[in-house]
């Protein structure tokens, strides 16, 4: 009752803004309460490691479609109940028409759907729900920038959803279902047969231009720097970790952890690569959303028990202080009217306190220093890597990141500021403060086996030498002159990326 | 530059040719024999008391997809209607009505175009057709109607404020009906109303109302859509 | 054998489709195809899906593109501002060259755009492509570039202002380009001057006051003349043949004398 | 079943329309092209289990043995559903820059606002 309650009402929330114009924000604050108590109480359902499943319409999963959720889904849920919450309070001062509160609501129950969806084909209609919404959002302020952008973005998708439905396609011909328990039955073991490939490599190259993997989703850093700093935060924080969750669906389903593994390497160092080379502030966190979603694909591509925890707490804690990011970023650009970090600079002495101060969680957080959000996470990731070149992958993709943010090490100076607005401290503290208590948290969530896992090992000495090391490499790396080619995010170079990006995967996944 | 553009297509061809022919050599590798989908033909006509196998699984077994399906088609016309008002405030310019025999013609062709939607959707679960088509047609009939007319006297006919108005409603009554069986006990989207006996108009299960809802909805969201493109160019 | 025939006839008609250069047949003939796709369907056993094709994708879609193309078919034309020819009369463009190129438009079904630009990004323009025409009082042998010019003009008479004593060079204003605004600052701080002006550009200059300088009626006639984007040749000689009509209907001197006397 | 069936023709059309939006350079022609892509996989999911004498999935005898799977079928009507709403909501943005920029060229237009942006 509560998987389909969660998402329906938010629909239902979003055609009454639609209905009573006056009401949306009012409506919005009533419905993150219905959410919260939902969310409690599906924390009730799932504790102990249990699952909850239903049969829509009473119908089995091979009739009908079944949506599950276990602990993976619930901490997703309150991923997005608390960046949902941040983002309307960040916007309460902001006069906005009740078209965007529609569209808020929309974002959410489709955030909802995907996190229980078991159904290959309900994915799919999820993902295109979720592709226009996150589309009109973009365009929001209707600049030509952010036309262009989000226009390139609904191309590029469209055409990637076509590239799943072809996969979806290959994939019932052969096996005859589309439930994804169902096909893990069919498939067995060893599965090496060409169709599996085929179809495999076409889900996953459909899916990965949703999920910011990097030689697929070029929309992406433009759309996420272009948009509104609340939609940046939404895109971040929670879009793009729907992609990472199916993508999680399909490699527990498929043999597609090789291809996986070499994407997320790719998708780690091109982002870092690019996030070094911009001084544009949205874009530099733009392109480090890239660089680790491709942290998450190393570890969706090994896939063992302890990675796949590893990467959900990452991807979650990555999803709160991304979005923090965002919007600390939002309100120093609109408190200092500059975009570009050098600009950003000279007028620091305009940035609120308040904002400096999220920025500074959001960034040690995003570094993994303990005790914050990214730590655990990080820590797990690292503790699972059995091979030493894995290994290896994780601690450049860590040691890049603190390459490239240590850029803004000059925002966090000691002094005062103007005066801060009180939403948004509000929005801030609701999401600085699970990101500092994040393993409380995530101790009382999650089921005791995963929890056991995340304190096997605790190499907190080892995240302090990774800064130590990144600072170090920023200090005497000539990075200044490094350039990135631009053309590749042009919208025809893209589109071929995304087929030869499909080669990739089908030859990727021939390896053994 | 030159160079790059060239080298860039040829990779682009050879690219595309290779993607074709990897899904061409899968296809031609020869299928499995067994029929999919025995289960819904063996059984759909019994569970749904729908003929239309495509409908029973389409508002029946797989509703929460047309549901989102539904969803996708609000989200259009919100879309279309946000981006297209306040471009230009020109208000629908009276387009020349057409001759008289256009007039007639357009008069005599609406009323069997709103008839065969009406007949696509009430019938959407005995034969082909459904909600989605039959709306989209009587939508495009109402295109016509305006290109007869003058886009100007429709839009007087249909106001911007009740289309908005019918449509929320609509979608609401969509959703409410999906989450109703909650209320008696039921998985949602359960459907509580009686089979019927297979073949007759009142059967199907709540299969019928669905599509008058959902038919109803497309209809205006298709006018709202084709009122807002004519609107911003002016004219049709 | 019906259903191989239509399978063959579908790439061949996409592949077509998508070769056009006309956007309005590249859209008419994607609703052939989707017609010929929802026979596919309805001979392969899906007459749902087939009815939804025809309804959405054959119907729906090619109105809502033939809409939309209608507003993106424009006839795009830049030019600077010269009152008379091609002016601002508050937000509506007037002047008698954009009634020649509004008819011009309207003939061609497009809608008119008009851009006003300063006189040296006229021809950049053009050669980008981002304009058809390029208008705004200007003369044979304008432009520096080899682009296409109507061969039909309309002709008025041409001045010539001069203040003696030391005459800046002509070259100075552009010669008898002019930098239009620049000669009537010349004109208001009774600048020295020698600039050969046409009739509708000395029209605006005329409106300062002109005392103290010479103005002469010069016998030679000159003629204005539309710039064509040359990737658009085909517009030189479809203009052409509308300006002839006109002149033949004797609505050219119509024009010419509501808006030059 | 030949060569020449529902799949291999809807797989030739799925590269026809993506040669065609690599290498068309409108905008409108591009979303006929996106538009040929998305049918040609609806086509492909149509005609994957069609046998020759299928019979429509409407059940009006007792005869069920030809029958054709009909979940395809109603999976594909909610494609072509959303496939209309892309292409309504992507050509008002395309109309919008239209407006803005005078082109539906997309290399002009990439260009345009590239150079706003460096500026």
């Amino acid at each position: 009752m509560i998987l389909v309650l969660l998402p329906l009402s938010h629909f239902v929330f979003s055609s009454l803004c639609l209905a009573w114009h006056r009401g949306a924000r009012a409506l919005t604050q009533v419905s993150w309460g219905v959410d919260a108590a939902l969310i409690g109480a599906l924390w009730w359902g799932v504790r102990h490691g249990k699952t909850i499943s239903v049969g829509l319409g009473g119908w089995g999963r091979s009739l009908g479609i079944e949506l599950s959720a276990d602990w993976v889904g619930l901490v997703f849920a309150l991923l997005a109940l608390l960046v949902g919450g941040a983002v309307s309070v960040y916007l309460s001062r902001v006069t906005l028409r009740s078209y965007f509160y529609v569209l808020l609501h929309l974002l959410l129950g489709c955030v909802f759907s995907i996190l229980f969806a078991q159904d290959l084909f309900n994915i799919y209609v999820t993902l295109e729900l979720l592709t226009l919404v996150s589309f009109l959002l973009v365009g929001y302020e209707r600049t030509s920038i952010q036309i262009w952008v989000s226009l390139k973005y609904l191309m590029l998708t469209a055409l990637g959803m076509g590239i799943y439905l072809l996969g979806l396609a290959v994939l019932y011909y052969h096996a005859g279902t589309v439930n994804l328990s169902e096909l893990g039955v069919r498939l067995g073991t060893g599965a090496q047969q060409p169709w599996v490939i085929v179809s495999s490599s076409l889900l996953v190259t459909g899916v990965a231009v949703k999920a910011g993997i990097f030689v697929f989703s070029l929309w992406l850093p433009a759309a996420h720097a272009v948009a509104m700093p609340a939609v940046g935060a939404l895109l971040s924080g929670l879009v793009i970790k729907m992609g990472v969750v199916v993508l999680m669906r399909l490699a527990a389903v498929f043999p597609v952890s090789v291809p996986l593994l070499v994407l997320g390497t790719m998708t780690g160092l091109l982002g870092i690569a690019y996030a070094v080379s911009t001084y544009d502030l949205r874009k530099l966190l733009a392109f480090h959303t890239l660089s680790q979603i491709g942290y998450l694909a190393v570890g969706l591509g090994i896939g063992t028990r302890v990675e796949l925890t590893g990467a959900v707490e990452y991807a979650v804690g990555h999803g709160l202080f991304k979005a923090l990011l965002f919007l600390a970023a939002g309100t120093v650009i609109a408190s200092t009217g500059q975009n570009d970090i050098r600009s950003i600079l000279l007028w620091r002495s305009r940035i609120p306190v308040n904002a400096r101060l999220a920025l500074l969680v959001a960034v040690l957080a995003n570094l993994g220093l303990p005790p914050f959000a990214g730590f655990f996470g990080k820590a797990v990731l690292l503790s699972g890597a059995e091979s030493v070149l894995i290994e290896t992958i994780l601690i450049a993709i860590s040691i890049g990141t603190v390459v490239s943010f240590l850029k803004l090490l000059p925002l966090f100076w000691w002094g005062r500021g103007p005066s801060t607005s009180r939403s948004q401290s509000v929005s801030f503290l609701l999401l600085s403060v699970p990101i500092v208590l994040f393993s409380p948290l995530m101790q009382w969530l999650l089921p005791e086996w995963c929890w056991s896992l995340s304190f096997r090992t605790f190499p907190a000495v080892e995240s302090v030498l990774i800064v130590v090391f990144g600072c170090l490499v920023y200090r005497f790396l000539p990075w200044r002159r490094i350039r990135m080619p631009d053309w590749v995010f042009h919208l025809e170079e893209a589109t071929v990326i995304i087929i030869s990006g499909f080669l990739l995967v089908c030859g990727l996944s021939l390896l053994p | 530059m030159s160079v790059h553009r060239s080298a860039l297509a040829v990779y682009a061809v050879v690219l595309v040719v290779a993607f074709c022919g990897i899904l061409l050599a899968l296809f031609a590798y020869h299928g499995p024999d067994e029929s999919s989908g025995r289960d819904y033909i063996n059984r759909g006509v019994g569970d749904t008391g729908a003929v239309n196998l495509v409908s029973a699984i389409y508002l029946n077994y797989r509703l929460y997809d047309t549901l989102f399906e539904i969803l996708v088609f609000s989200v259009a016309v919100l879309g279309v209607r946000f981006y297209l008002t306040d471009q230009r405030a020109s208000d629908v310019v009276e387009s020349v009505p057409e001759s008289h025999v256009v007039r007639r013609s357009a008069d005599l062709l609406f009323p069997l175009i709103l008839i065969f939607a009406v007949y696509l959707v009430v019938f959407g679960h005995l034969s082909p057709g459904g909600g989605f088509s039959g709306g989209a047609v009587a939508g495009s009939g109402l295109l016509l109607c305006s290109v007869a007319l003058g886009a100007g006297v429709v839009a007087r006919r249909f106001h911007e404020r009740v289309l908005e108005r019918l449509e929320w409603t609509a979608l609401l009554a969509i959703l409410l009906l999906a989450l109703l069986p909650l209320l008696a006990g039921r998985p949602a989207l359960y459907d509580l109303l009686p089979r019927g006996t297979p073949g007759r108009v009142a059967s199907g299960g709540s299969i019928l109302l669905y599509n008058l809802l959902i038919g109803f909805k497309v209809f205006v969201g298709t006018w709202v859509i084709i009122h807002f493109f004519i609107r911003h160019r002016g004219e049709i | 054998m019906t259903q191989t025939a239509l399978l063959l006839l579908l790439p061949v008609v996409a592949a077509l489709t998508l070769c056009q250069r006309r956007r309005l047949i590249a859209v008419i003939g994607m609703g052939v195809f989707s017609l010929l796709l929802s026979a596919v369907y309805l001979l392969a056993a899906a007459p749902d899906v087939a009815v939804a094709e025809a309804a959405i994708g054959s119907a729906l879609v090619t109105v809502i593109y033939v809409l939309a193309i209608r507003k993106t078919g424009r006839l795009v034309v830049v030019g600077c501002e010269v009152p008379g020819l091609l002016g601002r009369e508050g937000k509506r463009v007037v002047g008698l060259e954009h009634d020649v190129l509004e008819g011009f438009a309207r003939e061609l079904g497009l809608d008119l755009y008009v851009q006003f630009v300063p006189r040296e990004s006229i021809e950049p323009a053009l050669l980008r492509g981002e304009a058809d025409i390029a208008a705004g009082g200007l003369v044979k042998g304008d432009s520096a570039q080899e682009l296409c010019t109507t061969p039909v003009h309309l002709p008025t008479a041409k001045f010539r202002i001069v203040m003696r004593k030391g005459a800046k060079p002509l070259a100075e204003f552009g010669g008898s380009r002019g930098y239009l605004s620049d000669i009537v600052e010349a004109v208001r701080h009774k600048q020295p001057l020698d600039v050969t002006l046409d009739l509708a550009r000395f029209m605006t200059v005329s409106r300062q006051d002109l005392t103290g300088y010479e103005v002469e009626r010069l016998p030679e006639e000159s003629a204005y003349t539309f710039l064509v984007n040359p990737n658009r040749a085909d517009l030189v000689s479809k203009l052409g043949a509308f300006l002839g009509k006109m002149q033949e209907k004797g609505e050219l001197e119509a024009f010419i004398r509501r808006h030059m006397s | 079943m030949g060569a020449i069936n529902g799949v291999t023709v809807s797989i030739v059309l799925f590269g026809i329309g993506l040669l065609g939006l690599i290498f068309r350079r409108d905008l409108v022609i591009k979303l006929l092209a996106l538009g040929l892509v998305n049918s040609s996989t609806i086509l492909c999911l149509v005609s994957l289990n069609v046998r020759r004498g299928g019979a429509v999935p409407i059940l009006r005898g007792p005869d069920i043995r030809h029958v054709v799977d009909p979940l395809p079928q109603a999976l594909v009507l909610s494609a072509i559903v959303i496939n209309f709403a892309i292409l309504a909501l992507a050509l008002v943005f395309v109309m919008l820059l239209v407006e803005r920029y005078h082109t539906t060229d997309s290399r002009r237009i990439e260009h345009e606002i590239d150079s706003e942006g460096s500026s």
